[in-house]
């Protein structure tokens, strides 16, 4: 690995001084009671502000150095808009977003400067992830020259370091992007995150419009950086297999909250969150061909409701089979179980082959409540 | 339905043999498919395995003619109860799509007319195959809704597609694909653009139907949890042509073909020891127009270089039978594929 | 829907007013001293240049002026000139002191005419453009479409006023084929409208036909593409149902969006139109206007005129809401 | 690196497509690159831009050119004209197109320097327009909020005023903040329909860079710039423009011929440019009188008029396939 030291070492003698590092013992990253609301407006003459997506509601998770969390959840749950506000590519409605001891939720873009060379992002598209009037060499450059990390002349063999470090051919920096296939154009982008040489990376959805073989590629790029520079992630996906293998702590997500968090074992094996539960038994797996055929699985009826204007109480209780009245009139905090697994449920408890038939059940009714209903509409 | 042949009890209901489609471009001949062959039984599913660009979809298009006709070159024949599709007329093949054959496609918002509503583009679909008259068209719209799980699909019937959510189109497109009574559903990706709770639903739901109509099922996808859940034989597609056929419980728990290692190997799983690294496949997959000789997986074979002559490289590998039971077919030159597997490949697969 | 309608009626509106009081301030307190252009360089007394300012009220403050002007619009108004009293009506967009008639009547007199041409036109290239089009694109790379596609690229670079010249020229006077009959109204005489009219339709139809038939097959081929026709010809429907239902109802609304954008356009083509084959429009008006330094009947035409466009934006913004109920019901 | 394959991957892995790996392996082009070497490669383009390059030449020598062949575009030559005012000579080397009626000037001379208004006119409008066109695009599309609804509105406006209206209204009022010396206001006139189509025209390209913008700036690349800090006046300039030079110039390159045919149009309506100034579009109106006793007349302007925007139109939508090859037929 050549090319890596020839890194770490030109980086200490020429980097200009850094953010006042925070006390050991702080938290990489710690977010407390984040909150973004996007207002809607409507189409009349005036066009007044007549809701609030509330694309996140008051999440709070900590990020430790050198360490990963994964935030997963179905689309809309608000883990792409966390990832965004944490990189401050959005600005929070309230809340905080500490960074080694320093808020930087509301930071104003000169302030937030030096921050950009600690937090970056890595984003799911590579085909629009990379601009393709810039070469590569301009594309990796470009970080290098806005932090003046590098003098001017030393940009060039910098960059060539960087793609040597992603297994890209250093030659190639003249090359622009519309000639790399799609894992090798997820390989640039990693590349650039790197030149900065950040602590945290956001990872939004790093592997998920890759093929199989390539997403494994990139999986193990991510896993060997990370342990090489000391990277600490936030990984968002909504493939499960894949946070599970890269983080060793999970928080999920649904409908802009965050109902349960643990670390890998505990979660994948002791789901607390009737929706965890059912988002665990819905992933289909290869091994269920040695069974063969379908299992038995909790089955969610309908979908999930409007941001716009979510359930009382507990958001996920229209879909759930646990479901009881308290669940409409109180929100359930996330509460501590043992060994730092937190849950928001009324009735958290581990998962058992009757919730997938009380689930089933429950389907079922759904379906025919609704049909009835319409019945008695017409 | 339309189809006149006498049925031979001894022909199998869908029939795929030698299937070759090429498009040629200005920059050369794409190879879409080359000599694919396989068959579907009524009541039984197969799934149809491969990453971007390995041909998948492009071969079921085939079958229901909607292949681009003036661009493609297309040999090889398609029997469906003993009538070849590849040679039958414009005509008798519209009365065949959509009545005998019909199909889901990946991204259900795409899929449906913006400007008609999911009532209205399902009787449409009835009406081309039936005599019937507006009103029993939209009945049976409603009925078909309520077959797929739409609440209140009374109602819902005079809604436009995007007022419908991804999950319920793509019950809407499955509505519409059984309006008819297909006795072949071809379904390519119909789960990649949903949530996985979605797609739970959505699978739950072709399974369910399945068993209620006995139709036979082709399923199109990269991802082998949904083959392995779904299907009951599996063909593993490689740079345009089947590299390994048979049973999928065979297949995905013990395959011979290297490509189908790589897949497994390289896929992260929900059980097991989270801490084993993957094994991705190295490079990534031919452009169709150059296919490299011998075997077109050869450059990423870690194995090629184990045979001794350059086998690999100059000569095309017969599709032979594996040792997988009747009917496994593997696309290799590697004498006894066991050897490896058991030492290198099941460990980490689990 | 209607919150919809309601803000593009408001937009337009505002637009509308912004215009007038542009015009109004260019002509009238702009250095533009309208009441030399109106009393002309020939027999321009001191007196009467004094009676037009006073009949323009140009000697009273620019509010008052302002006032004056806008509530002539909506009550109408006295204009006094040279000790006479005009009465302007409702809508008064001042007085014509060249032709001695309020603004409001010569332009309502014209309108028939400008509205025959531009609208016959305007069917004639629409179903002939779009026909073609779709034709062409269903039958893409086809003989029949190589030659639309070639010869409307030549076509359409031809100015259009110079394609009108060359038939007026050929066709009518030196030629004869078409009849020299000019225009007469049609509640007059039906068959004399139309024959007077056929040559400006023909020329103008084909045209903006050949621009027409570009946009629809560029519009229709892309909808060709689309998914959802896909799952059309995957349903089993015939082939016309197909490309007429499903794709060429998804391209109109580009086309309907172009045709918006080429409003301004086309009224600008009827002038050329009016002004080639000697049609009394309203073109021919402003032009005349302009050549007698007629400013308030010029003025009058131009907020006319953006009166006119905006309302047709507008009708076309509904029309295209019910062609696509994204819009209708987003 | 954990994983020894890693980078024996990356390294030998072929690129993405089979045509890049043609010619040199390092170095690759740019988009405008390759539009501009298709470009080259296309016949009707190359002929066309010869046609055009030889009207700007006609237009910048036309002082030579009139010098050479000794005819002069003001001068009358009452002599040559009869009693009803006819010419009474032919074309002839002397005077190639022969000589105006009544006036008796050189129809050569007039035709030669009738190019320059027109090119004049048509490039510094399209130029202004363009710049224009996309100043407002960026501002309306990267700042959004009133910024955009204000350039928006002014779009609607601007397009709910049919443009010959406006130079008939407009054209009259300058007019008289001059002198009247007819030199000065033919100069004038020029000036103005320039400002006018500028102003006019830009509302076209305005609407696509905004909503090319307003599409580009949630592309993850303009994201994954502001996540590295890079200042919002290089993501405008250094990431969005390159990504819309396409488009800019295919406007450009059709807003030419479209200025051209306007300016002339205009001039023949008798309310674009005025004498003296030599322009085909007055030649035209001058002509029609004698369409048929002198057609030459008519149809030297008017070929030029033709041949140019035809020569233009064919070259910008050359330029439009060079750069966006899917519109291809």
């Amino acid at each position: 690995m050549k090319g890596l030291h020839v890194m770490t070492e030109s980086t200490t003698t020429t980097a200009p001084a850094r953010i006042s590092e925070g006390s050991g013992s702080t938290p990489l990253l710690e977010v407390r009671n984040l909150v973004k609301h996007f207002p809607v407006r409507s189409t009349g003459v005036v066009r007044r502000v007549v809701g609030q997506v509330q694309a996140v509601d008051d999440i709070s998770f900590t990020v430790q150095r050198g360490s990963s969390l994964g935030l997963v959840g179905e689309s809309g749950c608000g883990k792409s808009t966390t990832g965004r506000l944490v990189t401050r590519l959005l600005d929070p409605t309230s809340g905080e977003v500490r960074f080694e001891g320093n808020d930087i939720a509301s930071l104003r873009p000169k302030q937030m400067l030096p921050f950009r060379r600690e937090i970056q992002i890595i984003f799911q598209d590579p085909y629009s992830s990379l601009n393709p009037r810039h070469t590569v060499g301009s594309i990796i450059g470009t970080p290098l020259q806005v932090h003046n990390i590098v003098p001017k002349n030393k940009v060039l063999s910098r960059v060539q370091e960087l793609l040597e470090v992603v297994g890209l051919n250093p030659e190639h920096y003249n090359r622009y992007p519309g000639e790399f296939s799609g894992g090798q154009r997820q390989r640039i982008g990693i590349a650039r995150a790197l030149a900065v040489r950040p602590k945290l990376i956001v990872a939004d959805e790093p592997v998920s419009a890759l093929d199989v073989s390539i997403q494994a590629q990139v999986m193990n790029l991510l896993e060997s950086l990370q342990k090489e520079f000391g990277i600490s992630f936030l990984f968002i996906a909504h493939d499960l297999a894949v946070v599970r293998h890269f983080c060793p702590e999970v928080a999920v997500m649904y409908l802009g909250k965050i109902v349960e968090v643990a670390d890998r074992e505990s979660l994948y094996t002791q789901p607390h969150h009737p929706y965890t539960q059912a988002l665990l038994s819905a992933v289909p797996d290869v091994r269920q061909a040695q069974v063969g055929g379908r299992r038995e699985r909790i089955r969610l009826f309908g979908d999930v409701p409007s941001p716009i204007d979510p359930p009382s109480g507990c958001r996920f209780r229209t879909r759930c089979w646990k479901a009881q009245d308290i669940c409409a009139t109180q929100e359930p905090p996330l509460q501590a179980l043992a060994n730092g697994h937190r849950v928001a449920c009324h009735f958290a408890a581990p998962p058992t082959i009757e919730d997938a038939r009380a689930s089933q059940a429950a389907a079922a009714e759904a379906v025919t409540l609704e049909s009835e209903g319409a019945v008695a509409d017409a | 339905m339309s189809m006149n042949e006498t049925t031979n009890s001894q022909q199998p209901f869908l029939a795929v043999e030698d299937l070759t489609v090429r498009f040629p471009t200005p920059d050369g001949v794409v190879n879409a498919v080359t000599e694919l062959s396989y068959n579907v039984e009524l009541g039984r599913t197969l799934g149809i395995v491969g990453e971007s660009g390995s041909g998948k979809s492009v071969s079921s298009m085939a079958i229901m003619g909607l292949h681009d006709r003036r661009r493609a070159k297309i040999s090889g024949s398609i029997r469906l109860q003993g009538t070849d599709l590849v040679d039958v007329d414009d005509d008798r093949m519209r009365r065949i799509r959509g009545n005998v054959v019909s199909m889901i496609f990946q991204d259900p918002l795409s899929s449906l007319h913006p400007f008609y509503t999911i009532g209205d583009q399902i009787s449409e679909a009835y009406l081309a195959h039936n005599k019937a008259s507006k009103a029993q068209a939209r009945k049976r719209a409603i009925e078909l809704l309520e077959r797929v799980g739409i609440p209140q699909a009374g109602r819902r019937v005079d809604d436009y597609p995007h007022q419908f959510s991804g999950g319920m189109r793509q019950r809407a497109m499955i509505a519409m694909a059984l309006v008819n009574d297909p006795q072949l559903l071809i379904a390519d990706e119909p789960t990649t653009a949903l949530d996985v709770t979605v797609q739970a639903q959505i699978l739950d739901l072709l399974q369910d139907l399945q068993r209620e109509f006995g139709s036979a099922i082709i399923i199109i996808t990269h991802d082998l949890g949904v083959v392995a859940e779904m299907a009951d034989d599996v063909l593993v597609m490689y740079a345009g042509r089947c590299v390994e056929y048979g049973k999928g419980k065979e297949i995905l728990t013990r395959p011979e073909h290297p490509y189908t290692w790589g897949l497994l190997s390289s896929a992260p799983h929900l059980t097991g020891d989270p801490g084993q690294p993957l094994t991705p496949i190295k490079g990534s997959p031919p452009s169709l127009v150059n296919l490299p000789s011998g075997c077109s997986f050869h450059p990423r074979c870690p194995y090629a270089s184990r045979l001794p002559d350059d086998r690999c490289v100059e000569l095309l590998p017969e599709l032979r039978p594996g040792g997988r039971g009747a009917g496994h077919l593997v696309r290799c030159h590697l004498p006894n594929p066991d050897e490896i597997f058991v030492d290198e490949i099941q460990p980490r697969i689990g | 829907m209607f919150g919809y309608v309601i803000r593009r009626v408001a937009a337009g509106l505002s637009v509308v007013l912004v215009v007038m009081v542009i015009s109004f301030f260019l002509f009238f307190i702009g250095p533009a001293k309208p009441e030399y252009a109106i009393c002309g360089d020939r027999n321009c007394t001191p007196s009467r240049l004094a009676d037009i300012r006073a009949s323009l009220s140009l000697d009273k403050p620019v509010s008052e002026q302002f006032t004056e002007y806008f509530s002539g619009i909506f009550t109408g108004r006295e204009i006094h000139s040279g000790g006479f009293v005009k009465e302007c009506d409702v809508p008064c967009l001042g007085w014509s002191f060249i032709r001695n008639e309020p603004v409001t009547k010569l332009i309502v007199e014209r309108l028939p005419v400008t509205i025959s041409v531009a609208l016959g036109a305007m069917v004639i290239f629409t179903t002939l453009g779009v026909t073609i089009g779709a034709l062409a694109a269903i039958h893409r790379g086809s003989i029949w479409d190589r030659a639309l596609v070639s010869s409307s690229l030549i076509l359409t670079s031809f100015p259009y006023y110079l394609v009108a010249l060359l038939a007026a020229i050929y066709l009518t006077i030196q030629f004869e084929v078409f009849p020299r009959s000019g225009y007469h109204p049609l509640t007059d005489n039906p068959w004399e409208w139309f024959k007077g009219l056929l040559l400006p339709w023909a020329v103008l139809g084909a045209v903006y036909a050949t621009a027409y038939a570009r946009y629809t097959r560029a519009a229709m081929v892309e909808a060709l593409s689309e998914d959802f026709v896909r799952t059309a010809r995957a349903k089993g429907l015939s082939p016309r149902r197909v490309h007429f239902r499903h794709a060429l109802r998804a391209g109109l609304t580009s086309v309907v969006t172009i045709l918006g954008l080429d409003l301004a356009g086309l009224l600008a083509g009827t002038i050329f139109t009016e002004r080639i084959f000697e049609v009394q429009g309203l073109g021919l008006l402003a032009l005349n206007a302009f050549d007698n330094g007629d400013l308030p009947v010029i003025m009058g035409s131009v907020m006319y005129a953006s009166f006119l466009l905006v309302g047709l934006n507008i009708v076309i913004d509904i029309v295209y809401s019910f062609l696509d109920p994204r819009v209708r019901l987003g | 690196m954990a994983d020894p394959t890693l980078l024996e991957t990356g390294a030998s892995e072929p690129p993405a497509s089979p045509t890049a790996s043609a010619g040199s392996p390092l170095r690759s082009k740019s988009p405008t690159q390759i539009a501009l070497e298709r470009l080259r490669k296309d016949k009707v383009a190359i002929i066309c831009a010869i046609i055009v390059l030889a009207f700007i030449l006609i237009a910048i020598f036309a002082n030579v050119i009139t010098a050479i062949t000794h005819t002069d575009p003001g001068q009358s030559n009452q002599q040559l004209i009869d009693d009803y005012g006819f010419p009474t000579v032919n074309p002839s080397a002397e005077h190639p197109f022969g000589i105006e009626p009544r006036l008796g000037r050189d129809l050569f001379a007039r035709w030669v320097h009738g190019a320059r208004p027109s090119l004049i006119v048509a490039i510094s409008a399209s130029v202004i327009s363009t710049a224009l066109g996309t100043a407002m695009g960026l501002l309306a599309g990267f700042l959004g909020g009133r910024v955009d609804r204000a350039i928006s509105w002014l779009i609607d406006l601007l397009l709910s005023l049919p443009l010959i209206l406006v130079v008939i209204a407009i054209a009259p009022v300058v007019q008289t903040w001059f002198n009247t010396n007819n030199e000065t206001v033919s100069m004038v006139r020029l000036w103005t329909l320039v400002v006018i189509f500028a102003f006019f025209g830009w509302t076209g390209l305005g609407r696509l860079i905004r909503a090319e913008v307003l599409s580009l700036r949630e592309r993850e690349f303009i994201q994954a710039a502001r996540a590295i800090g890079v200042p919002t006046r290089q993501i405008l300039f250094r990431e969005l423009l390159p990504n819309l030079t396409g488009q800019i110039i295919i406007f450009l390159s059709l807003a030419i011929p479209s200025y051209i045919t306007a300016e002339a149009g205009l001039s023949y309506l008798g309310v674009g440019l005025t004498e003296p100034t030599p322009s085909w579009g007055l030649t035209i109106n001058a002509a029609l009188n004698y369409y048929e006793t002198y057609p030459i007349y008519f149809w030297q302007p008017a070929l030029g008029i033709l041949v140019l925007v035809l020569a233009l139109n064919l070259l910008g939508d050359s330029i439009r396939d060079a750069f966006d090859p899917k519109t291809r037929r």
